[in-house]
């Protein structure tokens, strides 16, 4: 049950870092918090009381002893497309440094609100 | 003030929507629907020990084919986004001591072996193509941090990064033309837990290995670049 | 679950929301993203307990050391400071 | 039981006994560069006696606890220079202590 609630509080964390905070990076930092919450979401749904990891072995090999491998799968998809997403951000951060001399969105006219 | 107030207002709302979804899944509890079947037919169907390499590579191939799009048209992005802007800063980087020089030197091929172990052994043991290309392109990246002056061919690594690319999409072809759909499975199952086995998944995995950390380390090389980048040449 | 495993897991979780805090309250850019990649070396130490050693393997991989050094680097080609109100 | 196993017991309890020396160091050591003595040189030795004590114990998996000693062996001295150079570049204090000042010898040359 905790790592439902702890999942919950770090997705928490991020929507605040990115609502309430002005600084471009900290808005990065906001969307990787969502992204690892999510996965520790998907993943503790997947784990079932008392069995292992699903990976056949010499010792292993009763089916019926192992957790979900779906969410697994979908975490490890998750994972990398969440790294290249964030290389883009921060190539897109630099950019927008170069062209004016600050990080705060609220002095980055276009992006104003 | 009242604007906290009314983002943390929102914010609560999220949770609480999906906390109240979330009630309906215990923690801990079997809730397996499809799981199961990939569990029971793993081993039979494809030879492969781990499922979750079963479950990304054989079953969901095409998603995964599209996750290598996606993490392509990344590096295409960083790559296109640095050379827009003008590069213009020159400074210098203190140099590194003579521990790390040396100690890189003698860990980067380790790094590489074990990189490639992992991106080999994907279908046995925990790890694959992602987690080994991802290692590799660490070792780029502390060679990067001991060596100012490195600079890697990225004419060669985009040769790398191509080949793994087609390595998929010729699988996937060949079986489209041999067994009548896309990423169909050609190769023999072979004996459980012998490293030629699991069908299509070893070739692919080494593909995507080689891809994803050519591909990283192309991203790192453009994040680190000073003034190289201009050089470099930019046409995939 | 075993019930010290339980407990090292609840340890881990607390962690990772107070560096997650930490890591968006500090001033210090770099300090928030330190305290970012511990985070994640620390949530795939969960992953490891939640018997996922594939996910566990890529978020250290990926996550602690090739997101940090991006983050860094991002860091250190504009400014340091934090300067919210 | 056999001898490997008592032999892996007391590399485990050295191992666990440098890693509490590693520890107290932490705590009581006054300034940076000799904490992150404490904190680099004995837990080296501690992780290697405890990875190489599990691989004795058991047969199947000596030649991967050796691998990975040799790995610690080899990665933790480069963190840790790098660790302590960050650290003296950043002008970390030192304590009243500190008799003699190498580093900065060799640059003022």
């Amino acid at each position: 049950m905790i790592f439902y609630i702890s999942a919950l509080l770090i997705i928490g964390i991020g929507i605040y870092a990115l609502i309430i905070k002005k600084n471009l990076i900290k808005i990065i930092i906001g969307l990787d918090l969502i992204e690892t919450g999510i996965n520790l979401l998907i993943v503790s749904i997947g784990y079932v009381n008392g069995k292992t990891a699903p990976i056949f072995s010499k010792d292993v090999m009763n089916a019926s002893l192992m957790v979900d491998p779906v969410p697994q799968a979908l975490t490890l998809t998750s994972i990398v497309i969440g790294a290249s997403e964030l290389a883009l951000a921060a190539a897109f951060v630099v950019l927008l440094y170069r062209k004016y001399g600050t990080l705060d969105i609220r002095k980055i006219r276009s992006l104003r609100w | 003030m009242i604007r906290k107030i009314v983002y943390g207002v929102f914010i609560l709302i999220i949770i609480a929507a999906i906390a109240i979804f979330m009630s309906n899944y215990k923690f801990g509890v079997d809730k397996m629907d499809v799981g199961k079947y990939y569990l029971d037919n793993t081993v039979p169907q494809t030879g492969a020990a781990n499922v979750v390499t079963s479950v990304t590579l054989f079953y969901r191939g095409f998603d995964t084919l599209g996750e290598v799009t996606v993490l392509f048209t990344a590096a295409l992005g960083v790559a296109v986004l640095y050379f827009m802007g003008e590069n213009k800063r020159k400074q210098k980087l203190q140099e590194s001591n003579f521990v790390t020089k040396i100690g890189t030197r003698v860990v980067f091929p380790f790094i590489l072996l074990t990189g490639a172990y992992i991106f080999m052994h994907g279908h046995l043991t925990p790890g694959g193509g992602f987690q080994g290309g991802a290692l590799i392109a660490t070792g780029f990246l502390l060679l990067y941090l001991a060596y100012e002056e490195t600079s890697i061919d990225r004419k060669k690594f985009y040769l790398v990064e191509g080949l793994g690319g087609l390595t998929y999409v010729i699988i996937g072809l060949l079986g489209f033309f041999m067994k009548g759909s896309f990423l169909a499975n050609v190769l023999p199952n072979g004996t459980l837990f012998d490293l030629l086995s699991g069908g299509i998944m070893l070739p692919i995995y080494i593909g995507v290995g080689l891809k994803v950390g050519s591909e990283l380390s192309n991203i790192i090389d453009d994040l680190m670049c000073e003034v190289k980048c201009e050089e470099a040449g930019g046409e995939e | 679950m075993n019930i010290y495993i339980l407990i090292f897991s609840y340890l881990l979780l607390v962690l990772t929301i107070i560096l997650s805090i930490l890591a968006i309250h500090v001033k210090d850019l770099l300090a928030a993203v330190i305290f970012m990649g511990g985070g994640s070396l620390l949530v795939s130490l969960v992953f490891l307990l939640l018997q996922a050693p594939d996910v566990a393997m890529s978020e250290a991989a990926i996550g602690a050391a090739l997101t940090m050094a991006i983050y860094i680097v991002a860091v250190k080609k504009t400014e340091r400071e934090d300067n919210d109100d | 039981m056999g001898i490997n196993v008592i032999i892996g017991y007391t590399l485990m309890f050295i191992g666990a006994f440098f890693f509490l020396l590693s520890a107290i160091g932490l705590l009581r050591l006054p300034d940076l560069y000799t904490r992150m003595q404490a904190a680099t040189k004995s837990t080296t030795l501690g992780a290697i006696s405890s990875i190489i004590g599990i691989g004795l114990m058991k047969e199947d998996i000596l030649i991967k606890s050796i691998i990975l000693a040799t790995f610690i062996i080899l990665t933790a001295p480069i963190s840790g220079s790098a660790l302590i150079r960050a650290g003296y570049k950043v002008k970390s204090p030192m304590t009243d202590k500190t008799v003699v000042d190498k580093f900065k010898e060799k640059e003022g040359e």
